[in-house]
């Protein structure tokens, strides 16, 4: 019987397939010199503009491809929409803006680290296009790998080693049950493709339903963890806190922007949603994850801890909004790329702090230390950090509100009042951290202690602060552009 | 006379606002820019006037400027002008202009400060003059911030809690209003999110528990919480005695007002089948009632002054509720007329307080007395504003309250009559006050802190006390101005009644 | 009938007041006290020259009346209040003893105030203070007459105040502000009844809707009559000083003695009645309010009566004078006939301002000593003074010819005429008392031996003081004149005056007495009332601490029936007590309460939770598989 | 082409499960990190055995493409965790999971 998984077309690359597959192929050549690189012991400026300039290339062709290529189709295994551009843009942006301030003695002696940015990226703006679980299986498994060595890079540091090794750990375990699942799917379909999928869960019935449930359960349980919602997010807070601070930045955005968007495709294109139980289990978790993940971000007293629980928040807000099928993608995309880039913001100018205070790099501040930042650092950092600290509690006139507020328009479509009430209460409690996070460094009196300058200079983070603001607000005005283009994307649409 | 003043009425502050921040370095030239930016705001202000008074468009709230920033939210950003927002935006430029006097010289108020008090500003305008919803919800939230950072840095002591609790009781009723836009904006059959197409919007059906209750219902919420009603009234003291003098003559003189306004517009107006409910009307005017009386046993309470100033604003407020649920031409237009009235006296009491404060550093009544004797000027300016406040006749406060109180005896005698306690409860607590800080002999806090106003505290009071004089006979000229306005929504509410 | 000149009655004492409390506050009592007192004389004489105006003006009775519109002070929806002045003949009357009376005591405190240290604050409220009294008189639009009771209520408030060292003045100060303001609640609830129920608020246009039917039966509901007229007493009652709202009269005697004499004995108490008198036609629409008037007269004028006689301050007696005086004004308007009341309201100005400023003169002599026990045998030391008080004292028990004698009268025989024979004995009763207290203070204050260092070194007052003495005094002789009995002939002024000012709307008139009852009544009342007064000017000649009253009576009376302390006790401080209480229920513990217990809330259960995370891997495994299973169950028993 | 009788479907899918929760049990509670990796090996085997009896049952290639996926994986993983595990137990000298609890609260 022809295997018909890797039909024989593949490897013929027609002329627009070039254009369509050419930021892939870019990060490949990316990851070939950056390897490269790393053997040759580097030095960390030279792996900063590598990585910067094929991430950014590459985020420049994706955002290109999106004009002028329709929807491209790669056997039955890859399929690259607009909405799969946009999100790869993103991730790529992501990425480029983390890699510029990755620096400090620590990096030196681990010079592969750009060589496993890429890697990661890859698999982050390939898992949204996969049709078939498998593909879906092994892209997530490229995500994950370079993550677990990343959040290992400070080998010396035992944060950055514990951190890695629980996620790793956790990764694994969970993977097992993700394959289980997807082991379930293809028990009751016989395949794995997603059109075969959804056809035979429209056909299950009866104790079939059940174990159809199950399989979701799984598949969304394992997803959920990768995107630290509720009952699953325990490790977000130990790794953010000891991960290095580009690398958790990236993580924490782009990890939630692309799995969450995949899910929404992959589980649309399945037909998971009207499945009984699923949209009410994600729900479920959405709302446990809103109020329970704010409750748990008023009482931590330091920033990445207290970041890693509003990411979980946000997260949240997400899942409440998923189980609405694929109209819903748009508004996914714009929230987690704002949230992305405040949170961007927030470690760039945690990693400015770091420096002025003259403490050690994998250290993280209390909230309540940054009082001795009035006099140390100029208002400008701090305005930044205000701007994103109050784009994430979602106050009006800052981005924040408007990707939120279309969020909760999702909401408020389908009557679900309870949700929006849930979502409203959140927001709510996510000013009290947010706000209680900015009081110390804007209300209290400015300690005037010594300015240290410390030996490595602090333009590269100043610099992701300012581009990831600029971007934001670009997002914010992009936003009206994307609308348009999600009704064109959806005429198109199967 | 072109639209685009009042559009610049709106921006000129928040433009001057980032112009004051290049001012970081020397704090006296930031002052004295403040002062002259104000100038081009007032004319603008002028502008704004002729244009209104020579637009002839009688409907309910003409739309002055529009220009579409957002298709995707289906709104666009409308700005309208009429009897009801042109006032309050006068006394918000007024007060800003005063401050901006008081403000010279003073070593405390950095150029910060004055760039967020112009942020304040503009979006203050901003809140007033919108005529979408969404734009107005931005302008709402959006004067969050700068008060949140006024009250936060430049408070007195336990600033950091008032602040935190101001923000939190205010962006929780904004949320309500967050919920309620939302439901219309998923509307299926509306357009824009303009006034006027919300203000058509027919579907919503009418009675109790109906969705447009409920929408009704979100906008209140969040104007009661900003007025405040009395329940939701907590955060008022805390916010009026820990915010410096600026801040808290503005949050009185303007925020507090903008709930007023925000019910007269995006309530009665908007929404007038519901307001007219006798369950909606009654349990309003109730929790008026109760705002006056208890506002005034609050004040009663206080040994600290600016603790009982703001308690006397929330039973002034309290009466204002019960003017705009009047359903009265008469009560509306005194609800409105009493927003300027309450916005000059309680803005005086706190300026000439604050003057004071900044002397002495303390703000207990008993360590207080004499001020007659010390500065008998000051003391004579702040007999005139408690008068003001208390409503004697004479004065704007009279006018508002027997306009009010006449307004709401035609429909519901019985609240009119316990409401003049209200009026009784303020003398005393006032009375108790004046005796307290200007009669009996002089305090050693006194002695010991000479009170001397400098050239530019007085040029930041006086304007505000010949206001109020002037106001006190000449009431008729604003009255006049609200008529027009204030008539249609009176008309379409009676009309309500009626079915 | 148009007439621009009634502006300038009211603005020359306000220009007096901004003038003297703002731009010139100089120290000296003569330039201060000159600047008023002129400005209080061109008020008078632009009155003078308004009432000849009114007076030349004969026309039909609904037009005989003098108007100045001003602007309009506000109008929206149901409420619309023009600014207008308007000078009928009973305001013009009021005008002249303001005006007039105002003068005099302007000229007398010049010299009394002539060692206070800021005089210009003094004069500067007394002009405002005849500015407000002028509103209230001369406003066509009883909103604006709520104007003038505010502001007259400010100044009285400041007046007494004026020492304000001392805590207990302004205490006096505020109480009776607040009282006033009791009663002004009364007077905004009259005020809404006419707007909402009549359309209207100039009085003239009210008095209208008595007699035009076509309102009448428009449905308006009684208990809109029974309101308005209820309220209007009730206003009337704090204003001038009846039984429940009169405890602010005698603490407010903490005034300088000049204040006394203009607001708290002449003008300001008196508004109450002049209001009433002006509105009559609706006020006698409610005959209960009527009735209930008479009562209330009848019991403060007795009250006020036994307190006076044990009082030992001069001032105190004084003021419990006026304070029962008031009591028989109340009477007469009790009693049907406001003519009755407004003739007394005239009389009682001149003859209790002149026996207000003797006692003044008689305190500056001695060292602002009030105690009558301290005085005595100044009948030589301070002759013209002695002299006045004499007359005064005289007017005011009603000795024959003097305008005591005829007022009281008119009231006790239209009283006769109303209430009968036992409203009579009362009243008489009431009468007899007065004579008894006043000839009291009469006596200890001037003959006996002097009773201290400053009784012997009294001495007589400069000749700016006695001359508005003497002015009082031949004033008080002849005022009477204007309104004889029938006995002696037709003249009746007063009523012609009074009823020509209804625009025209004719009230009821009484019986008429007999010739024979009024001369029986006439007589007796004398009689009776002078062989009092002998009484007891012989028993306080030989033994000052004489007490008129019975033991048990005399010690009620000297600690004024302690109906301060009722006052305090049931209704100050229980509702201030509630007040703080609810308040703090209400706003501490509930709603603060509940804003930082929700915060304090969720930082526990956060704590809480913060226990989950163990740090090892295998918890977060096992939370993970835990969770997972227990939802999905969970969800699979729901969906069965 | 013989395929399994029915009543050896179910006995198949039993081991499969049985291996994939005895793998879980290991994980979860043995002390020792290797242990755990050991495990984890045990759960993706389990699932091997669980694709490749659907595979044999639908008869198609799918089940053995993801089977061959997840061993390349599970190697992956196997070496990664080994290097961090040396690390850690070089530096800090103890491979049991427990004793890494610093980051938490």
């Amino acid at each position: 019987m022809p295997i018909d998984f890797f039909d024989s077309s593949i490897f013929y690359l027609g002329p627009d397939d070039w254009k369509n597959l050419s930021p892939f192929i870019l990060l490949f050549a990316g990851i070939a010199v950056l390897v490269v690189a790393a053997s040759m012991r580097a030095k960390d400026l030279v792996l900063r503009t590598l990585s910067f300039s094929f991430l950014s290339g590459a985020a420049v062709l994706f955002f290109a491809s999106l004009l002028s290529q329709g929807r491209f189709f790669l056997g039955s295994s890859m399929e690259l929409g607009p909405m799969e551009r946009i999100v790869a843009g993103g991730i790529c942006l992501i990425a480029a803006l983390s890699s510029l301030y990755v620096r400090g003695p620590d990096y030196a002696r681990h010079s592969e680290w750009g060589a496993l940015l890429l890697i990661c990226v890859l698999g982050m703006c390939l898992l949204p296009t996969a049709r078939n679980w498998v593909a879906f299986f092994v892209y997530l498994e490229v995500l994950s790998i370079p993550a677990y060595l990343l959040s290992a890079l400070y080998s010396n540091r035992e944060k950055s080693l514990e951190a890695s090794m629980k996620y790793l750990m956790m990764g694994a375990f969970v993977s097992c049950f993700f394959l289980l699942g997807i082991s379930l799917f293809f028990a009751v379909s016989g395949s794995f493709k997603f059109e075969a999928i959804s056809v035979a869960m429209t056909a299950a019935a009866g104790p079939q339903q059940f174990l159809c449930f199950t399989a979701v359960a799984l598949v969304f349980s394992s997803l959920a963890f990768k995107v630290s919602l509720f009952p699953f997010h325990f490790w977000a807070a130990d790794v953010y806190q000891g991960a290095p601070a580009p690398i958790a930045s990236f993580l924490a955005g782009a990890t939630k922007l692309s799995v969450f968007s995949s899910i929404v495709l992959a589980f649309s294109e399945c037909g998971l949603w009207d499945i009984p139980g699923v949209s009410l289990y994600v729900k479920l978790l959405g709302v446990l994850s809103v109020v329970l993940g704010a409750v748990m971000a008023l009482t931590q007293s330091r920033l990445r801890r207290m970041l890693a629980y509003s990411g979980v928040v946000n997260a949240g807000f997400v899942a409440l909004v998923l189980p609405n099928g694929l109209s819903v993608l748009p508004s996914v995309i714009g929230f987690l790329l704002v949230y992305a880039l405040s949170v961007l913001i927030c470690f760039a100018v945690h990693e400015i702090a770091l420096l002025r205070l003259g403490r050690s790099m994998d250290d993280d501040l209390e909230i309540n230390s940054f009082v001795e930042l009035k006099s140390k650092l100029s208002p400008f950092y701090l305005v930044l950090l205000g701007f994103a600290l109050l784009s994430l509690a979602g106050i009006p006139p800052l981005p924040g509100f408007f990707t939120k507020y279309v969020l909760l328009s999702v909401l408020a479509k389908n009557s679900a009042f309870l949700l929006l009430a849930v979502a409203l209460i959140g927001t709510f409690l996510g000013l009290g951290f947010y706000l209680r996070s900015l009081v110390p460094m804007a209300l209290y009196p400015a300690i005037d202690s010594k300015k240290t300058n410390s030996e490595t200079s602090s333009s590269g983070a100043s610099l992701t602060a300012i581009a990831a603001t600029v971007f934001s607000l670009l997002v914010l005005f992009g936003f009206t552009y994307l609308q348009g283009l999600i009704s064109s994307a959806e005429l198109m649409a199967r | 006379m072109d639209p685009i003043n009042t559009a610049m009425l709106i921006f000129w502050p928040a433009i001057f606002a980032f112009l004051l921040f290049t001012f970081r370095k020397n704090k006296k030239a930031a002052q004295w820019a403040n002062m002259v930016f104000h100038l081009p705001w007032f004319w603008f202000l002028y502008q704004s006037c002729l244009l209104w008074r020579s637009s002839t468009a009688d409907g309910m709230f003409p739309i002055v400027f529009n220009s579409d920033f957002f298709p995707l939210l289906k709104s666009n950003f409308a700005l309208g002008l009429d009897g009801l927002n042109l006032p309050l935006i006068g006394l918000n430029v007024f007060l800003s202009f005063c401050l901006s006097l008081y403000a010279l010289g003073k070593e405390k108020l950095s150029s910060s400060y004055l760039a967020l008090f112009a942020l304040l500003n503009a979006a203050s305008v901003g809140s007033l003059m919108a005529a979408d919803a969404f734009v107005f919800y931005i302008f709402w939230e959006a004067m969050l911030i700068p008060m949140f950072f006024l009250i936060g840095i430049w408070g007195s002591k336990n600033r950091v809690y008032a602040a935190l609790k101001f923000f939190a009781f205010t962006m929780l009723g904004s949320l309500a209003m967050l919920a309620a836009i939302l439901y219309l904006w998923v509307q299926p059959d509306i357009q824009s999110m303009g006034w006027h197409s919300i203000a058509q919007l027919g579907l919503l059906g009418d009675g109790l528990w109906s969705p447009r209750f409920w929408v009704f219902c979100g906008f209140l919420i969040a104007f009661l919480v900003k007025i405040p009603a009395w329940p939701l009234h907590v955060w008022l003291p805390d916010a009026h005695t820990e915010a410096p003098t600026g801040a808290s003559v503005i949050l009185a003189g303007v925020l507090l007002k903008l709930g007023v306004y925000g019910i007269a517009r995006w309530c009665l107006a908007l929404f007038p089948s519901i307001a007219v409910l006798d369950v909606v009307s009654f349990t309003m005017k109730v929790l008026a009632l109760a705002g006056i009386i208890l506002g005034s046993y609050g004040a009663l309470r206080q040994t600290d002054i600016k603790r009982t100033i703001a308690y006397s604003s929330v039973a002034h407020l309290g009466f204002m509720l019960l003017g705009l649920f009047s359903f009265q031409l008469a009560g509306f237009q005194g609800a409105m007329f009493q927003n300027i009235a309450h916005g000059l006296s309680t803005g005086a009491l706190f300026l000439i307080f604050g003057i004071i404060y900044d002397r002495t550093h303390t703000r207990e009544l008993s360590d207080y007395g004499g001020l007659g004797i010390v500065n008998p000027r000051l003391s004579m300016l702040f007999v005139l504003s408690v008068m003001a406040s208390i409503g004697l006749p004479g004065l704007p406060g009279f006018i508002g309250e027997f306009l009010i109180l006449n307004g709401t005896f035609v429909l519901s005698p019985w609240f009119a009559f316990f409401a003049c306690f209200g009026i009784l409860l303020g003398a005393v607590y006032m009375l108790r006050i004046v005796r307290g800080m200007i009669y009996g002999e002089t305090s050693s806090v006194l002695k010991s802190h000479p009170i001397k106003l400098s050239f530019s505290e007085w040029g930041s009071i006086i304007p505000m006390i010949i206001a109020m004089i002037v106001l006190g006979f000449w009431g008729q000229g604003l009255i006049a101005v609200t008529a027009r306005a204030s008539a249609t929504i009176i008309y379409n509410l009676q009309g309500e009644i009626l079915r | 009938m148009i007439f621009e000149g009634l502006r300038w009655i009211l603005l020359a004492p306000l220009l007096g007041a901004v003038l003297n409390g703002v731009i010139l506050q100089n120290k000296s009592a003569k330039i201060s006290g000159l600047v008023a007192t002129l400005a209080s004389l061109v008020a008078f004489g632009f009155s003078v020259v308004a009432c000849s105006q009114l007076s030349g003006l004969n026309s039909a009775p609904e037009q005989n009346f003098l108007i100045d519109p001003l602007f309009t002070w506000m109008s929206s929806g149901h409420v619309y209040v023009p600014f207008n002045l308007e000078l009928t003949s009973i305001t013009s009357v009021m005008l002249l003893v303001i005006t007039g009376i105002g003068s005099l005591i302007h000229i007398y405190s010049i010299s009394y105030l002539s060692e206070e240290e800021s005089p210009w604050r003094f004069f500067s409220y007394l002009n405002l203070f005849l500015a407000a009294m002028l509103v209230l008189v001369l406003a066509s639009n009883l909103a604006v007459v709520f104007l003038g009771w505010e502001g007259v209520g400010l100044c009285s408030y400041l007046l007494i105040g004026y020492w304000y060292k001392k805590p207990e003045n302004t205490a006096a100060g505020m109480k009776a502000f607040i009282t006033n303001r009791v009663g002004d609640i009364g007077f905004l609830i009259a005020l809404f009844v006419a707007f909402s129920f009549f359309q209207t608020g100039d009085i003239s246009r009210l008095a209208e809707r008595v007699n035009d039917y076509a309102f009448l039966s428009s449905g308006v509901p009684t208990w809109a009559w029974y309101t308005f007229a209820g309220s209007l007493l009730w206003a009337a009652t704090a204003k001038s000083a009846q039984i429940p709202l009169y405890i602010w009269l005698p603490d407010a005697m903490a005034g300088p003695t000049p204040v006394s004499a203009l607001i708290h004995a002449a003008t300001m108490v008196t508004s109450g009645i002049f209001l009433i008198c002006r509105v009559w036609p609706l006020f006698a629409m409610s005959p209960v309010i009527v009735d209930a008037a008479f009562w209330i007269g009848m019991s403060t004028a007795w009250l006020a009566a036994l307190i006076a006689v044990s009082q030992t301050d001069v001032k105190k007696v004084l003021a419990y004078s006026t304070v029962s005086q008031l009591g028989f004004m109340f009477v007469a308007l009790g009693a049907g006939s406001p003519a009755a009341a407004f003739f007394h309201v005239i009389t009682h100005a001149c003859f209790k301002a002149l026996l207000f400023l003797a006692a003044g003169s008689v305190i500056h002599g001695m060292h602002h000593k009030q105690e009558m026990s301290l005085m005595g045998g100044l009948k030589d030391k301070m002759k013209i003074t002695h002299v006045c008080f004499l007359i005064g004292t005289l007017a005011i028990i009603g000795f024959p010819l003097t305008a005591g004698f005829f007022s009281k009268d008119m009231i006790l025989a239209k009283v006769f005429a109303a209430q009968g024979v036992f409203g009579y004995i009362l009243l008489l009763g009431a009468a007899l008392l007065t004579a008894a207290y006043m000839f009291r203070a009469y006596t200890l204050c001037f003959w006996g031996g002097a009773r201290s260092e400053y009784a012997q070194k009294a001495h007589e007052s400069d000749p700016l003081m006695y001359m508005p003495l003497v002015v009082l005094a031949f004033l008080s002789l002849f005022i009477g004149w204007l309104e004889l009995p029938e006995v002696f002939g037709h003249f009746t002024k007063i009523t012609d005056w009074v009823h020509s000012s209804w625009y025209g709307v004719g009230v009821g008139e009484q019986a008429h007495l007999s010739h024979l009852a009024e001369w029986l009544l006439m007589l007796i009342t004398s009689v009776l009332s002078l062989t009092v007064a002998y009484y007891s000017f012989k028993i306080y000649q030989r033994n000052p601490e004489f007490k008129i009253l019975p033991e048990p009576l005399h010690k009620w009376s000297t600690n004024k029936f302690y109906v301060d302390e009722a006052f305090e006790l049931l209704l100050i401080k229980p509702s201030m007590k509630a007040g703080r209480f609810i308040n703090r229920i209400s706003d501490e513990t509930t709603f603060n309460g509940l804003a930082n217990g929700s915060f304090r809330f969720t930082r526990l259960s956060g704590r809480l939770l913060a226990l989950f995370h163990t740090g090892s891997v295998q918890t977060y495994a096992w939370h993970f598989v835990f969770w997972s299973s227990l939802i999905v169950g969970a969800i699979f028993l729901w969906t069965l | 082409m013989i395929s399994l009788p029915v009543g050896e479907l179910e006995f198949h899918v039993f081991v499969s499960i049985a291996l994939f929760a005895i793998g879980a049990y290991g994980f979860l509670c043995k002390r020792s990190g290797l242990i755990a990796l050991m495990c984890l090996e045990l759960m993706l085997n389990g699932v091997n055995l669980f694709l490749m009896t659907f595979s044999k049952h639908h008869s198609s290639p799918d089940g053995a493409s993801l089977f061959l996926f997840i061993v390349l994986v599970a190697a992956a993983e196997a070496a990664i965790a080994l290097s961090i595990f040396v690390i850690l137990s070089r530096r800090f000298g103890s491979v049991v999971l427990d004793d890494y609890r610093r980051l938490k609260g």
